[in-house]
């Protein structure tokens, strides 16, 4: 097989087209040239799709199978400035339902500023952003219930 | 009956708890840890609320995250399981404040029995019998001397200021117990800055023998039976048994109806258990516990009756689902508590669980939350899965254990599987002849 | 009692004498095909022997083979299981020539149950009730018309020398008899070169319920109960449960009578069930079953007897081990046949499992020889798991079913989990109401 | 095959981007050659250790754990001139305790000659060579129970 020539850069591409098109296998022939690449089936899938938020009341599916099918994704790395829930309760973004938001994406935060309010136990606790920046987005509505942990707003 | 039960606990009792919703038709919400996002129960639970980060004090014993979480999930109930807060009265008073069912007995109860010296009178006042001793402080030699004579020797000197096994003394005759007074009281003194010192009967090798009963709301109350859990270590119960092995029909009827009359009479309800040390055909009140037992299974097994759905009916507000004379012993039962430890040193091994196969076939129940791949996290207790194995004798279930045990793979932590191995195999086990001493030496 | 006791089958069933054995104290011997040298029970029996190669009729069919394989690991007993060689009277009788003993019935009474038309004659002789038909041949219309008159419409022509349902044809009205008898008959000779037709009841939807007994060698025949095992599919059962829904607890005690009288004034012994065809309150007789069947865990559910441990203790000569009076119907069992087949198209699926989690807890039982990192030879039937539920009422059952199936994990393979989950949910199974035809229809 | 040429650093290449890719499988035809190179999907530990031989009567450990731990070894290639037995049964060496046995290390046969029999159930079944040649080594002794495919002797 002297001048055997393996063309990398077309092992390459057609690797990627598996990965993107969720094949497992790809046979080319032309001009009396032939490829195939073959992705092993329990190779995991590279998964592109974004780690699911964690959200009360949609709940687990009730299924060990699907569960284990579905190992959660390698969550992301949440964004440095997330400002997450110190607590179970219910999110507010104003401090009464007639007052506007105490802050809408865009807006610049001083560091200890209350960004929302969460309800537990019939009190509400403000949340502070942790640091000054600029609110990128907000993640949640107001009145929503939220767990521990759960993501609130992003602050660069 | 409730639509949704909230589990305020984790591991195998949780999954127990799911489980029993789930055969009612009754929906489940799951509080967790962020150690314990992919718990089982967490996996299976119809909603699920992370509660706190990994230190029980933050999360499982979280009372206002807990409560949060069953406001915001739309619960009507929270279960507390066994541990954390299940025996906690301001829980209870909390839970019933937020207009939510507490699936429990009424703090009160809960109070009354988590004091010892509240329990004990309790109990004492409703008939049932606790360990004689001297009627409070013992001043002087011949005091004692007087009190020994009604007790019967042999007695223990202990140190009302005292705990831990500290300033006791043993006295098998009245001359040892003259000699002993003097001593106590000083060293009482000495180590406690107190010197008061009582008597009470000393028990020499009993057994831990406990009555499962369940009250309801209109009054009616059935025990179950008792369990035999007089293979302990560090006070950890490791393997359970029932029916007791050598406790006569007759015994077994005396003391259940001696604890359903009390309990009736206490007004408590829910499932609760008391517990006694038993030896020489006396039964000695220890203390109640006012919640569901790890070793619950072994009582469901032989009288065919599922205590957590019982506790959840009687929660919520509806009668015992059968009668006294309906409760029928069949069979022999025990669980093994197999803990993510090592088998000798007994030292925690949390880590991946790399393969878990469980036993199967007739008479073999499995309560356990692991699963292959499931990483069992550093933070809390060690208990990993609970074997529990019925047959039509006792000897018929220890032969299935033994199968059941060579069947079980949990790879991947240390396990305490071969402790249990040897149990089975040991001539005073298999020949039910063990008292709460007993498993302290074979471990030694 | 046997000390040793050879495993002629393989699979679940294989697994299932294997736990008997241990939980009697019973050595065993795994014989298998080289296919099967991973196989589950061969991996936990005390000895193992290769007996051939994959192909059954080279291994497991292999009566020499296996009976060599007895000779030279010193078994006492042989248990053939279900198919294979379990209802061969000659693999019996060459058992009994070799000085060991057949866990099952006499040679003599395997040949006349495996012979529809001595068995149909020896249960009616013993006063079991079959379908009614024409005394023999048809000749005429007439003949028929007299016949049917007796028998009652609707009735069904069949050709002596057919099968598989060709040349069947069904009469509502004495109109419809009329017309169908001369082109049965000519149906028959054209197809089968023999125009011999008879008469049969023809039964519309009939239930498959079958009553479960144990005859010992001194005499002594109790009943179990019944199974409902409608659900078929090509003539395979695929849920089974007990007791049948809607039988009352007069027809219950009544067959059951009917079929321990039967089978006591034949003389049988060891398990046996009788299999009937129930519609309008009538039982008819289909076949007998003499050998442990695939469901019997059902029934050892509900009454708490370990049926395998019955049919050992009778073949080593003791007396079974209870009353007719201490069997007790203790709530509902439900059984799914969880096959390695695809759920939709049936398609078998032999392969590797790659995860494998049971379910457990209060009332879950699974008999299953599959594990994690198994493979699942292509040579055998498809049979895969066994799980079965027991619950204190048939809805607690339902639920519980439904319960499990959702924590049960078989990957790898293709399995009729997902027709299990369909039917727990479906109405029709819910209500209890279900034929023979019912599942056909559902899966069609 | 005279002047089959392997190009050697052809399929390490291929090899390599196996691993870069997390391809399984790659072919490659061209000009009327062709090439192929398959990484195994589980990757098995090469195994070293001879395989045990099997043996009635040694049973198995009769527990799961053992078992699964010591997954059975990926059995070495049998030797080509191995006899195994056709059944289960005892193989005796000599035609009665008092005779020589049939044959010894060392010994030639002919294809067709008794080496050995096998009693199964009361009959005596001829073990015959398959091919002449010489016997290298008798695997059992007089008397020992065997099950089917157990090795009885290597003959070259």
């Amino acid at each position: 097989m002297g001048d055997f020539k393996v063309d990398s850069k077309l092992v390459r591409k057609l690797a990627n087209l598996l990965d993107e098109t969720g094949l497992g296998e790809v046979e080319y022939e032309s001009n009396g040239e032939r490829i195939r690449v073959v992705r092993p089936s329990s190779a995991p899938v590279r998964q592109q799709a974004p780690a699911p938020e964690p959200s009360i009341g949609v709940g687990g599916p009730g299924n060990m199978a699907e569960n284990i099918a579905a190992e959660p994704a390698a969550s992301d790395k949440p964004h440095p400035g997330t400002l997450t829930s110190p607590m179970v309760g219910t999110v507010y973004l104003s401090p009464s339902p007639d007052d506007p938001a105490f802050v809408t994406p865009g807006d610049t935060v001083t560091a200890g500023q209350t960004v929302m309010l969460v309800e537990a136990m019939k009190t509400f606790n403000d949340i502070k952003a942790v640091k000054a920046g600029r609110i990128v987005s907000i993640l949640v509505e107001s009145g929503q219930p939220i767990e521990y942990g759960e993501p609130l707003a992003i602050i660069e | 009956m409730f639509d949704k039960v909230l589990i305020a606990n984790r591991g195998e009792i949780a999954l127990r708890i799911h489980r029993a919703c789930k055969d009612m038709g009754i929906s489940t919400v799951a509080v967790h840890s962020t150690a314990d996002s992919n718990a089982m129960h967490v996996r299976l639970a119809d909603e699920t609320v992370c509660i706190g980060p990994p230190a029980a004090v933050q999360s499982y014993l979280n009372a206002p995250a807990i409560i949060s979480a069953a406001i915001v999930s739309g619960a009507d109930a929270i279960h507390p399981g066994y541990g954390f807060l299940s025996e906690n009265s301001q829980f209870a008073q909390m839970i019933e404040a937020h207009n939510l069912a507490f699936i429990g007995p009424s703090a009160e109860h809960i109070s009354i029995m988590g004091d010892k010296v509240s329990a004990k009178k309790a109990v004492q006042d409703a008939g049932i019998p606790v360990v004689p001793g001297s009627d409070g402080a013992v001043e002087s030699v011949e005091d004692g001397l007087a009190a020994a004579q009604q007790i019967g020797y042999p007695v223990i000197v202990k140190a009302s200021g005292g705990g831990g096994g500290k300033g006791m003394k043993i006295a098998y005759t009245a001359e040892e117990l003259r000699a002993a007074i003097p001593i106590a009281k000083s060293e009482a003194a000495v180590n406690f800055g107190n010197d008061v010192i009582y008597l009470e009967k000393y028990l020499q090798k009993p057994r831990h023998i406990e009555v499962q009963i369940l009250a309801d709301k209109f009054g009616s109350v059935v025990h179950l039976n008792e369990r035999d859990c007089s293979l302990q270590r560090k006070h950890q119960k490791v393997l359970e048994e029932a029916p007791a092995p050598g406790l006569s029909e007759a015994e077994r009827a005396r003391i259940g109806k001696l604890c359903c009359d009390a309990v009736a009479k206490i007004g408590y309800h829910n499932a609760g258990t008391l517990e006694f040390l038993y030896e020489g055909g006396e039964f000695y009140f220890i203390e109640m516990n006012t919640r569901i037992q790890v070793e619950h299974p072994v009582t469901e097994m032989i009288c065919g009756i599922d205590l957590v759905r019982e506790s959840i009916r009687i929660a919520a507000g509806e009668a015992i689902s059968f009668k006294q004379k309906n409760v029928r012993v069949n069979g022999h039962a025990i669980e093994c508590r197999i803990c993510a430890e090592h088998p000798e040193t007994f030292v925690p091994s949390p880590g991946q669980i790399k393969s878990f196969h469980v036993p199967g076939g007739i008479g073999v129940r499995m309560d356990s939350a692991l699963y292959a791949g499931y990483d069992v996290p550093p933070y809390y207790d060690s208990l990993a899965a609970k074997l529990i194995v019925h047959g039509s004798t006792r000897e018929e279930c220890l032969s299935r254990l033994r199968r059941a045990l060579s069947e079980l793979v949990i790879d991947g932590i240390d396990t305490t599987i071969p402790l249990h191995q040897a149990l089975v195999e040991n001539a005073d086990i298999i020949a039910g002849e063990y008292d709460i001493h007993w498993l302290e030496k074979f471990v030694a």
